[in-house]
């Protein structure tokens, strides 16, 4: 079956979520510890929202030198798959997998609502099951979500396709250009505020299953390869 | 300075002691050297005067809260009673819920955004310790009047504090109220809930039993935060003018917090824990000497082991320090490796600071010397009960005369349509999106229902998905005008919110936030209040399994309305038959159900046409209350509804609107014959809801009301962009919007 | 145009949650001998006009009523030298 | 045992939404004549032992790799006079 790993930092809220909606997709998930090194052969990582060490100092700045990531960082380079979500996606920039940062959002309130996205590449290694285009809602939470980045990194971002979702309808937290989440060049490393994990179930808040899409994409092609 | 040891205590009988300034009285004072048969040590003092404060104590209140263990209703569902950190239900299928609602009204008028952090965080505290895994939250608030500029300062404190902390715990918001009125001016109300789930097997208690076992403290170091704070802040009357009052705030740290959550129920889940106690209020005086008493034997407690953040803190200071984020547990000496080694997996700091012992004594040790040497009993459970005098205001008869029915009502169709909007948008009835959407509701991945829900329900087992409801209510102005009824309106409020969203209600808890105990009209309108809510709880065989008092709520001589907030927690077997408030589907009838008498005292129309508060709340009807419910629950669970909403403040047409624009769909509403349309709009008798019925099954919920003997009035059909009364006026639901939602950023953001 | 700085600690006796979790991640990074970690808030203000005594005492008044929450926090005031 | 202080804030290029929502307050508060407000990051160091110029290299590399997050940031480092 395929393993995907799923850590938990402190702080950590998300995790029990992510690995059912794994489960849900089909997946085995694997429960990863931040104090470990050891991925224990997973195929690809979810970083999970949350705020991991309170989100003291900077949103994922003080997880990002946690020993998992060393490992993280360094398999992601080689090609594994990860997905940071929210605070996940903060962990992703503070670790410079991603580009640029993540700021206080211009309300400077918590938001939590359910958002409306536009699926802008759907060739990542996480978006393969949407059709570029397509519009999804996904629950949204949190306070530090402002992306921000210098003009030339946006224009390269856009010139490339990695700008991955666009907000659609209200930008929650001011981030640049709209965007809700990006990808690395390779389409392995994918980051978004949204929670897809918390829309794979009709039951569960109002958005459906909008965020399968995200866990059936990897699984889909972990299988294949 | 020489430590004041027992020894040395025995010694010197005549010394001065500051017991005034600790919040104790003379006579007070005297009952603790009769108990120990000499004067206390100054710790001992420390010990004392706060767990025998207001707040800890429930001196004033207990003679009444009595009632509730008097009156308790029969029921199996009760696993743990009154009396504990909090109460426990059986809610099926081997899980137990337990849920609890606190106040941290004083602290969060100081300094708005910590003290209701730290409101959050003990209450979630208090949900842990029972053995149970928190699953959600819920803030019932009041705050003065909305366009009071302290409300600017206050309320948007108070709300990124809620979401603060239990955001960053990972707790769903799923309900709460907020409520302006100018009575909370200078007092506002910050109460807070939490449920929390576990098997049976898992049930802890407060108790430190064992000779030998080891007493761990863990979590914060302890600091110099809320010192006295337990019984300075919560015994008098906070008065602005004197900031010297002022103890040192408690700062919150929701991560430490969550970190203890996890820790602790790992520790649970291999049964290293025999007893558990929060750190709440009085912190390690009240943690120790509960956890003793509760117990079989004794404990002693060696004080400089206490890991500490300020290293000048005195033997006093300890005890009394209210840093958060601590807990204690008493634990087998062969499972403490392991307890902390679990500690440690999750960076908390533990530390053994004791040990149960097979005498009856708490004794506690500074340096080498005994400082504390009691029967922890006299401290935590045999402290001051005072039958305090009370006496019907003067002013009752002269309120309940006048009469709110005879306020002047709307002239023609167009004043009626104006009234409608604004009532609407006035604070009290406007959207609360902006405050509720700064609170996580989905972390957890099981909120079927949140805010603006009838009440909040969360899944709580995947497989069989079973639920559990909670909502919360309170009407101050129904129990300014009755406190009797007010609180029994309280009650059936919050019932029959649980029972509209689909869930059978089961059991009770309560925040009793009033003025000043030393006021016999205050007084009257507190044992009214418990009097009311303890014969509804048993008329309604839902028992009260636990709560907390706030008193002293008042500047001056004018105290808060008296304001008893009651949550009712319900059990659903299977949540996707929830029945969502939107109405979602054009051509679904509307049933009004329930009578609707003409009945407008306290109500939303009096207070915001009017600026009014006189004659007599509505009715109460608990059969009826139940009967409604019924219905509603075999509604729910027969496909027979698709919306369900029911009508509280702001009568029908508020609810109507709510549904409306929750589902994005317009009504077409038709007056019954003989009705009076501004009374079927605005007239806020209780036992009422409206649902929305497909067309195949009106017939099967129609034939079921009457065999009931429910009446049940075709009122309407869901239909179009607007809300039309026939005859009267109709409302575009954008304008609906714009109105409902505009009022509370204008007013705050 | 001057800058008027404001730094707003949290008053000593009061839990520093955030400085706290800095300090413990130090070590972790490599860096020792770190005894205590503080973190605060710094303020720059643009002030037009002369920062004179009057301006200062307002600046003051400022952030003792607004910037600093003194239930928890200290604040000092000065006029920033390295100027802009 | 000295004390280093830290200064974080937002690169001007940055927008600073808390530091905007602070000056857009302050004339209503009756406070005018701020034309700009930026807020920032103040972190205070206890250091163990001397804090000679390897000691602050140290800092500083803290402060570049962690304290501060330079992809949004600027950050200075110096000794408090003012003691403790
Ligand atoms: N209004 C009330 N109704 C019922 N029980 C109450 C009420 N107030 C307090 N109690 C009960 O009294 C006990 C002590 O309350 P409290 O001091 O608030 O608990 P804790 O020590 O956990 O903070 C608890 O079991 C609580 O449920
Ligand atoms: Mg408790």
């Amino acid at each position: 079956m395929t393993r995907i790993g799923v850590v938990t930092f402190p702080g950590t809220l998300d995790d029990r979520d992510t690995q059912r909606a794994v489960r849900v997709a089909g997946a085995e998930a694997v429960p990863l510890w931040h104090r470990d090194k050891d991925l224990k052969q997973v195929d690809a990582v979810v970083l999970p929202g949350g705020f991991s060490y309170g989100d003291y100092l900077r949103a994922g700045a003080i997880s990002r030198f946690s020993p998992v990531m060393e490992t993280v960082i360094e398999q992601a380079r080689g090609g594994m798959p990860v997905l940071g979500i929210c605070n996940g996606f903060q962990v992703l920039t503070e670790s410079h997998l991603l580009p640029g940062a993540m700021l206080r959002n211009e309300s400077l309130h918590f938001v939590c609502r359910e958002q409306k996205l536009r699926v802008e590449n759907a060739g990542t290694a996480w978006t393969a099951d949407y059709s570029a285009g397509q519009e999804i809602h996904i629950p949204l939470k949190n306070i530090d979500g402002r992306y921000t980045a210098d003009e030339r990194t946006l224009d390269m971002l856009e010139a490339e396709g990695r700008v991955a979702f666009r907000y659609l309808d209200v930008n929650p937290n001011g981030s640049q250009r709209d965007i809700a989440g990006i990808t690395n060049e390779a389409g392995n490393v994918v980051g978004l505020m949204p929670h897809p994990e918390h829309a794979v179930e009709p039951l569960i808040g109002t958005a459906g299953t909008d965020g399968l899409g995200f866990f059936t994409s990897i699984l889909k092609k972990l299988v294949a390869a | 300075m020489t430590l004041d040891t027992v020894a040395h205590a025995a010694k010197t009988p005549d010394t001065e002691q500051p017991w005034a300034e600790l919040g104790l009285k003379k006579d007070e004072y005297e009952r603790v050297r009769e108990i120990l048969g000499r004067r206390p040590t100054g710790a001992e003092l420390a010990m004392y005067s706060v767990m025998w404060s207001e707040h800890c104590s429930y001196k004033s209140s207990k003679v009444h809260l009595r009632q509730f263990g008097e009156k308790a209703p029969e029921t199996d569902a009760l696993l743990v009673g009154i009396g504990e950190n909090a109460g426990v239900v059986d809610v099926g299928q081997g899980y137990a819920v337990t849920f609890k609602v606190e106040s941290h009204n004083h602290p969060s008028y100081v300094e708005p955004y910590q003290g209701a952090a730290t409101g959050i965080g003990g209450i979630v505290r208090d949900i842990i310790a029972m053995g149970a895994r928190p699953v959600a939250v819920v803030d019932p608030l009041r705050f003065g009047a909305a366009d009071h500029p302290d409300t600017k300062r206050v309320l948007p404190g108070v709300v990124s504090g809620i979401g603060g902390y239990g955001n960053c715990l990972g707790l769903p918001n799923i309900g709460g109220e907020v409520v302006f009125d100018a009575c909370y001016q200078g007092n506002p109300l910050v109460n807070a809930g939490c449920i929390g789930v576990m098997k049976h097997e898992d049930i802890h208690l407060a108790k430190a039993s064992g000779a030998g076992n080891k007493v761990i403290l863990y979590g914060a170091r302890t600091g110099g935060d809320g010192i006295g704070g337990a019984s300075i802040l919560a015994s008098e009357t906070f008065d602005d003018a004197k900031p010297s009052k002022r103890p040192a705030v408690q700062v919150g740290d929701p991560f430490q917090e969550k970190l203890l959550i996890e820790c602790t129920l790992e520790a649970y889940a291999e049964k290293l824990v025999v007893g558990i106690q929060d750190f709440g209020a009085a912190g390690l005086s009240c943690a120790t000497s509960e956890l003793a008493s509760n117990g079989s034997g004794g404990m002693t407690v060696t004080l400089d082991d206490v890991p500490l953040r300020d290293s000048t803190l005195s033997p006093e200071e300890i005890l009394m320090s209210e840093s958060q984020e601590r807990m204690c547990a008493v634990v087998e000496p062969e499972k403490v490796a392991r307890f902390l080694e679990i500690c440690e997996k999750w960076d908390v700091i533990a530390t053994v600071v004791g040990e149960v012992t097979d005498g009856d004594r708490l004794e506690i040790f500074w340096r080498g010397e005994k400082i504390v040497d009691v029967d922890p009993r006299t401290v935590a459970h045999e402290g001051p009960v005072y039958e305090r005098p009370l006496a019907r205001p003067s002013w009752q008869d002269a309120l309940q005369a006048d009469d709110a029915n005879k306020l002047a009502r709307p002239a023609d169709a167009d004043e009626l349509r104006a009234q409608v909007l604004r009532l609407v948008s006035s604070p009290n009835q406007a959207s609360k999106a902006w405050i509720t959407d700064q609170y996580d509701r989905f972390v957890q991945g099981n909120t079927v229902l949140a805010q603006p829900e009838d009440s909040g329900m969360v899944r709580i087992d995947e497989e069989t998905n079973l639920g559990v409801a909670l909502a919360t209510d309170g009407n101050g102005r129904f129990a300014k005008l009755d406190p009797y009824a007010g609180a029994q309106l309280a009650l059936a409020e919050a019932y029959r919110n649980v029972a509209t969203s689909g869930a059978k209600p089961l059991a009770v808890s309560d925040c009793l936030n009033f003025g000043s105990p030393e006021d016999p009209a205050v007084m009257w309108q507190f044992s009214e209040a418990v009097r009311g809510l303890a014969d509804g709880c048993l008329q309604l065989g839902t028992p009260v399994t636990g709560g907390n008092v706030s008193l002293y709520n008042q500047t001056g001589d004018v105290a808060i309305h008296p304001t008893p907030v009651v949550a009712v927690l319900g059990v659903i077997d299977d949540v996707t038959r929830r029945t969502p408030v939107a109405f979602a589907d054009e051509g679904h009838l509307i049933y009004l159900l329930g009578d609707t008498e003409e009945e407008l005292g306290g109500s939303a129309w009096s207070q915001v046409v009017h600026d009014h508060l006189g004659g007599l709340p509505p009715k109460v009807d608990l059969e009826r209350e139940r009967l409604l419910a019924e219905i509603l629950i075999s509604a729910s669970r027969d496909g027979m509804v698709d919306a369900a909403h029911d009508l509280s403040d702001g009568g029908l047409i508020q609810a109507l609107t709510e549904s409306c624009l929750q589902g994005g769909k317009g009504a077409r509403v038709v007056v019954p014959d003989g009705a009076d349309p501004f009374v079927l709009l605005f007239s806020e008798s209780a036992g009422r809801a409206i649902v929305a019925v497909p067309r195949s099954e009106e017939l099967r919920f129609t034939d079921m009301c009457g065999a009931r003997g429910l009446p049940a009035t075709r009122i309407g059909v869901i239909d179009g962009e607007e809300i039309d009364v026939q005859g009267q006026f109709s409302i575009p639901l954008s304008e609906l919007k714009d109105a409902h939602e505009a009022t509370i950023p204008n007013l705050i953001a | 145009m001057a800058r008027v700085v404001v730094d707003v600690m949290l008053k000593p006796e009061i839990l520093d949650p955030q400085g706290q979790a800095v300090q413990r991640a130090l070590p972790r990074l490599g860096f020792e001998g770190i005894a205590d970690v503080r973190q605060g808030k710094r303020f720059e203000l643009e002030v037009e006009g002369p920062v004179d005594d009057a301006a200062l005492a307002r600046i003051r008044e400022m952030a003792e009523t607004f910037l600093a929450n003194t239930v928890i926090e200290d604040f000092t005031v000065r006029v920033d030298g390295s100027g802009s």
